[in-house]
């Protein structure tokens, strides 16, 4: 699908991703749609300012001012397009949010102006991501001061990096190559320098790479030392003032308030940081809160080690 | 906004025409406030559906008596501000003037309450910034709901001001017996303006001081 | 000023039953009714406001272009929080995974 | 007030002996002025001053993006740049452009009325402009602001070391000088037309006028209260949008664009004005679907207020919002098709001339269709997620605000400058400069929307190598784009002394302003008109009440 000039400059995308050749397709859709309408109403207008021009003899008998069908139709006509277009664009939108359920986790964390990716086995690398072909991805990303955006354009998926939160990303590489990584979100003097590669590698390379180099302790092991480190098992532990943590990821958790949440990564980050903020049914708010003393890699790497400890065995359901 | 003379301004073909545009003018800025205001009670929403239980927590520290005994402080001002408009309608001066200068007295005992308040927010460390201290678990919420405070407590003060000095200016003008019954618009408008502000406050004190069940 | 004046006994009347809801406001707030207690305290405002609006701004004797003016501001301000709501309200059903 | 005479044709029947410009001279005069027309005029000058500050820090960037690192200027200094750029030419050019010149001058006159309904007002809000317009320079000359247009938290409130609360200050209070603008429009529709004057034989530059006073007032306060809250946060570190508090930074955005996405209508609605005036003078015929035009300005400004979360659709914003924002978009968009297809069927069986200001009005519709329907892209969720924030959306905007409305802008300072200056300008240079502008600009823009949908990210100071083809296509067609608008200010200005004499009504057109003496007198008529047609009354077979005019 990549077009070029002579000089070699692309004029259209790489396309290296499931979604990026349905994306294409709506935009060649919108081009085709663009193309013809503006054709229509430019050839329309000049075709017009010939025949009647100041001087043309032409038939200017019973002018019209004002037309009901007509007025219709380019109100009705177009509207169609519109909401046929509007729900093409939705349901991409709506799978892009949708990431399958064996999808590789990864950890992204942007600051002033790289970005730190940690993998769930330890492996950290900066302003790269190496990741598998054929296997779907699931970034979960935040931010250490301002607002990010993590840009793939081969894969045609962006997504803002908030700080104080997390957002997530998924796409599934098609194609082994490089390609550019980008920082779509204006974020302060460097912001064009916030650049760099994903490395898409066969499976097999892909293994060998991540088990290369120094052999670090996985996040989750490295969470589990921060677990001793700050004395959470002091009361998350049997019998303790704290809930158990075990199987409490994806499950669904009853607030105080009567309301009830899933405990997802942002609802496992906010309880480390502001546990006042959603308290548990049937517990005290005496857990400290820990930001300021916890970088967010490393409550990244508590959160995975949270995780480490399993899921509920059935589908969360409504209580 | 409006022109000062007893006639009309030349751009008017007669004076009805100069009133209706001078009161159709005060309703368009009306317009406005509101929407200046409803930025800060977009956010406030936002954040009070967020953290409902910061918010109950932090209005503790608000005083709703005193906040109460100032909103029928306000209440009150509307009244006698209505009673001016009146006086001016029926061409009666001296009413006129003593209406006015009432309202401004309560406009100014309620910003001196709200001096007080903020002076008890000052010692207490409650202002938001490197200097707010606030024990408990919700501290930076609480933090939040004090920056909400200030700005549209602030704003509100703020706009009161301006208010008094607009009714400074009126009580000068009908002193010199500018106003009479057939042109008394300045007063009609500053009077909706003056309303408006109160209706500001109708909204500000249940939701700043009566934010959790007080007991 | 073409339309008619308001008799003063109006205005105390009115100023009289904002007293009222003022208090009403205070001890419905004694009162905890959980997620109500916001729906009740913003209703009694909004009653006191429009009090105002209708007689001490006196729309109620002005034309209806005046409603219009009068109206606008707080339909404008609904969308703005409406529509913002329904972003920040949603946003834990987006981060989840969906069932 | 002196009696000087003009340094004008004396003699010449068509020329006024008195009118506005000549009913007083020396600064004072015209500093005090109550009078719409100069304080247009003031208007016009310190417009246009802003228009060429913003089209220079837009030549320093081109010149930059010419090679892919970024080597002409530093990165702070280019991302002060593409701000300053943003800021001045939206806040201090663009909003205030069409209406507070083209609209300041001509309202009161379209609807047969000596002055707007608060004269002095009208002279407070350029005096704010000017008041906020000297915040700004300040600002930049301080060293600028680097933050983006858009002032996106936690950057602007925590992060950025550059000048934010001065440039924030100068927005904020031009802010209430578009308030006033919008206010003084309001009002003088409502409570000044001629006799005669309903609603429906209004031109339909006063509804779009009207329209866009609309979202003046119901938007502008928004802008200014969120930007005291972001100057707040930063002087005294009250923390409204803090992150680190709990604060939401989308909520600032959310805010921010509850004005902005309203004010691309302000920016776009007059323009629309300007373009159905000058479509049926120069094809001398009424205008085709008059009440869908007039109603389709009102329905944008309103729908155009259910929509500002399609510039979040990627930000952390709720997907159930993403989508209602976006169909909401999508419905905003049919009253601008209805324009655009009035418009085209206007031209059928008209007489239509190619004289400047209709060249302009040709190139409007064809450019705002191109942006348009691009924004159609845009709206479109799982296609914005590719290109939000790249050059895509850069081009789409420009097509809009430079290919529609400077045209339009431009088209309407042609179409009027005999009104205003009571002379003629020349017409060959209107048409080779018209042409100019239409091929820079197409050079300048188009190859953006190519670069955009490869993926290169806007605010880049620097860009991968395989772009630097396209973006040299674009600084070309700058510089080109440049020159077209620096002639039309050497041309217009000559006029003012040695273009032939206008006469009250050059184009033979049919709207009140042409029915007074060119330039008009203080109060606009000798009496004030009585209306007895509909608006853009070129069929019908008497002399228009125009022609009456010209004997005088
Ligand atoms: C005058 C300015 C102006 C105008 C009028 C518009 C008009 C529109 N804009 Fe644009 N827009 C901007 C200025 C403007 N925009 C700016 C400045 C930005 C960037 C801000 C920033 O981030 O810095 C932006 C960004 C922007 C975005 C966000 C992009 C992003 O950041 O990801 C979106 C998304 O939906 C969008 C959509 C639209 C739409 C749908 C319209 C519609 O109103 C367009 C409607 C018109 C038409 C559609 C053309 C006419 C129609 C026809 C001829 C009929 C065709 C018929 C068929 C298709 C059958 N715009
Ligand atoms: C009304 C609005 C308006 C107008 C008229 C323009 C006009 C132009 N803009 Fe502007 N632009 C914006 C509004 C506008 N822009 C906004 C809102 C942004 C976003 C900012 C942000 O991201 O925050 C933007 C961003 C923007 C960018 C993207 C920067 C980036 O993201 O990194 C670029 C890049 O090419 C650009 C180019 C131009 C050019 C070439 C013109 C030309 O049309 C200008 C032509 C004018 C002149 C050339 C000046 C006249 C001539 C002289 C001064 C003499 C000297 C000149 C020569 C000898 C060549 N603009
Ligand atoms: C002083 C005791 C204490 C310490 C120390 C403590 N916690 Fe907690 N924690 C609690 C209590 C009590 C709760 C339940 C109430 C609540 O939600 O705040 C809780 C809740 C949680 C939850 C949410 C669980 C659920 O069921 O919703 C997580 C996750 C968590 N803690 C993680 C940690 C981590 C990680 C640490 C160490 C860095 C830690 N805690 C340290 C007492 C503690
Ligand atoms: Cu990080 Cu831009
Ligand atoms: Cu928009």
């Amino acid at each position: 699908m990549s077009a070029g000039t002579p000089a070699g400059a692309p004029l259209f995308p790489e396309a290296a991703s499931t979604l990026a050749g349905r994306v294409d397709d709506l935009y060649l859709f919108l081009v085709g749609v663009s193309v013809l309408m503006t054709a229509l109403i430019s050839l329309g207008i000049i075709f017009f300012a010939v025949r009647y021009r100041k001087g043309a003899a032409a038939d200017r008998s019973n002018p019209r001012h004002h037309s009901w069908p007509m007025e219709i139709v380019w109100i009705v006509v177009p509207l169609i397009v519109f909401l046929f277009t509007f729900a093409w664009g939705a349901v991409l939108f709506y799978e892009g949010f949708l990431p399958p359920d064996d999808a590789l986790p990864i950890y992204v964390v942007g600051k002033q102006w790289m970005w730190k990716i940690q993998h769930p086995g330890g492996k950290r690398e900066i302003n790269e991501l190496h990741i598998p072909v054929g296997q779907p991805i699931r970034l979960t990303m935040t931010s250490e001061d301002v607002i990010h955006d993590f840009y793939v354009p081969a894969f045609r998926v962006k997504r803002d990096v908030l700080p104080g939160r997390y957002t997530t990303l998924w796409f599934e590489a098609t194609r082994t190559g490089e390609y550019h990584l980008f920082c779509a979100e204006y974020c302060g003097t460097n912001h064009s320098a916030m650049r760099g590669r994903v490395i898409v590698m066969e499976p097999a390379a892909f293994q060998t790479w991540l088990a290369g180099g120094i052999a670090g302790e996985t996040m989750a092991e490295a969470g589990a030392r921060l677990f001793e480190r700050y004395n959470c098992d002091t009361c998350h532990r049997l019998g303790g003032r704290g809930p158990l943590l075990a199987r409490i990821y994806n499950s669904r958790v009853r607030l105080q308030d009567g309301r009830s949440v899933i405990a997802d990564e942002t609802y496992l980050r906010q309880s480390i940081l502001e546990p006042a903020a959603r308290i548990t049914a049937g517990y005290k708010p005496v857990m400290p809160t820990f930001q300021g003393q916890l970088s967010e890699t490393q409550v990244l790497q508590l959160i995975d080690y949270i995780k480490s400890l399993g899921e509920p065995e059935e589908e969360p359901s409504e209580p | 906004m409006s022109e000062t003379h007893a006639t009309f301004a030349h751009q008017f073909d007669d004076a009805s025409q100069q009133t209706e545009a001078g009161l159709l003018g005060m309703w368009t800025f009306l317009i406005t406030e509101v929407l200046f205001f409803g930025g800060m009670f977009t956010g406030y929403a936002v954040y009070r559906s967020a953290f409902p239980a910061a918010f109950a927590e932090a209005s503790l520290h608000l005083d709703y008596v005193v906040g109460g005994v100032n909103t029928a402080v306000l209440l009150l001002s509307s009244l006698t501000m209505a009673l001016a408009v009146h006086a001016s309608q029926t061409g009666r001066r001296r009413s006129l003037i003593v209406f006015l200068i009432a309202t401004m007295i309560l406009g100014a005992a309620f910003l001196g309450v709200k001096v007080f308040e903020y002076a008890h927010k000052y010692h207490e460390h409650l202002i938001p910034g490197p200097a707010f201290v606030h024990e408990g678990p919700h501290a930076s919420q609480v933090e939040l709901f004090f920056s909400f405070y200030f700005a549209m407590t602030g704003m509100h003060a703020l706009h009161m001001i301006i208010g008094l000095g607009i009714l400074a200016v009126l009580v000068v003008m009908a002193w010199r017996g500018r106003f009479s019954p057939e042109y008394h618009a300045p007063v009609v408008i500053s009077g909706l303006y003056w309303h408006f502000v109160d209706i500001v406050w109708i909204f500000l004190y249940p939701l700043l001081y009566l934010v959790g069940a007080h007991p | 000023m073409s339309h008619r004046i308001v008799p003063p006994r109006v205005y105390a009347i009115v100023v009289v039953i904002l007293m009222i809801l003022l208090g009403a406001t205070v001890m419905a707030n004694r009162v905890d009714l959980g997620p109500l207690n916001i729906v009740v305290a913003l209703a009694i405002a909004g009653v006191k406001a429009a009090l105002v609006v209708l007689y001490f701004m006196e729309v109620r004797y002005s034309s209806r272009l005046t409603w219009i003016f009068a109206g606008a501001g707080f339909f404008w301000l609904i969308i703005l929080i409406g529509l913002t709501l329904s972003d920040t309200l949603n946003r834990d059903v987006v981060v989840s995974p969906f069932p | 007030m002196s009696e000087r005479s003009a340094a004008a044709p004396a003699g010449s029947p068509a020329w006024p002996r008195e009118h506005y410009l000549n009913i007083a001279y020396g600064l004072r005069s015209w500093l005090l002025t109550k009078d719409h027309k100069r304080i247009a005029l003031l208007y016009l000058a310190s417009v246009t001053l802003f228009f060429f500050i913003g089209g220079a820090f837009a030549v320093l960037m081109r010149l930059e993006l010419m090679t892919p690192q970024g080597d002409l200027l530093t990165a702070d200094g280019y991302n002060r740049f593409f701000t300053m750029h943003g800021v001045t030419m939206v806040f201090f050019f663009l909003i205030p452009g069409v209406p507070a010149v083209l609209g300041n001058f001509l309202i009161p006159m379209m609807i047969g009325a000596r002055d707007l309904a608060f004269p002095r007002l009208n002279l407070l809000s350029w005096y704010i402009y000017v008041l906020g317009g000297l915040f700004t320079l300040g600002a930049i000359l301080g060293g600028g602001v680097d933050t983006g247009w858009t002032f996106y938290t936690p950057y602007s409130s925590t992060y950025a070391n550059s000048h934010v609360i001065m440039t924030a200050l100068g927005i904020f209070i031009t802010g209430f000088s578009s308030i006033l603008t919008g206010l003084n429009f309001i009002v003088t529709v409502h409570t000044m037309r001629a006799p005669g004057l309903s609603w429906f034989r209004l031109p339909l530059f006063v509804w779009a006028h009207y329209a866009t006073s609309a979202i003046m007032i119901l938007g502008t306060p928004v802008l200014a209260i969120t930007i005291v809250l972001v100057a707040l946060e930063r002087a005294f570190g009250l923390g409204i949008f803090d992150p680190a508090l709990g604060g939401d930074p989308v909520l600032f955005q959310h805010l921010f664009w509850f004005y902005s996405h309203p004010a691309v209508y302000i920016m776009v609605l007059p323009a629309m004005g300007v373009i159905s005036e000058l479509i049926t003078c120069f094809s001398r015929k009424r205008i085709f679907g008059y009440t869908f035009i007039a109603f389709s300005s009102v329905s944008i400004a309103a729908l155009g207020f259910l929509v500002w979360g399609h510039h979040m659709f990627i930000s952390g914003q709720s997907i159930y919002a993403g989508m209602i924002f976006s169909v909401l978009s999508f419905l905003v968009a049919v009253p601008s098709a209805i324009k655009v297809f009035n418009w085209t069927a206007t031209l059928h069986k008209g007489t239509i001339s190619y004289s400047t200001p209709m060249l302009y009005a040709f190139g409007f519709i064809g450019l705002f269709t191109i942006g348009g329907l691009t924004g159609l892209f845009l709206s479109a969720l799982g296609l914005d997620v590719h290109v939000h924030d790249t050059y895509f959306v850069v081009a789409h905007f420009h097509y809009i605000m430079v290919g529609g409305t400077v045209m339009a802008y431009l088209g309407g300072i042609h179409f009027w400058w005999p009104k205003i200056s009571g002379r003629l300008y020349p017409e060959g240079w209107g048409r080779l400069t018209a042409l100019i502008v239409f091929i820079g600009f197409n050079l300048t823009f188009f190859p953006q929307f190519v670069v955009g949908y490869l993926g290169m990210p806007r605010r880049y100071h620097a860009y991968p190598e395989e772009f630097q083809i396209l973006n040299v296509m674009s600084t070309a067609g700058a510089s080109i784009l440049g020159v077209g608008y620096v002639v039309p200010l050497i041309y217009l200005i000559w006029s003012m002394r040695y273009g032939p004499v206008a006469g009250p009504n050059p184009w033979d057109a049919r709207g009140l302003e042409w029915r007074t003496a060119s330039p008009p007198i203080t109060e606009n008529f000798e009496t004030t008109p009585v209306v007895t047609s509909e608006a853009y009354d070129y069929e019908s077979a008497e002399p228009g009440p125009a022609t009456e005019a010209r004997h005088v």
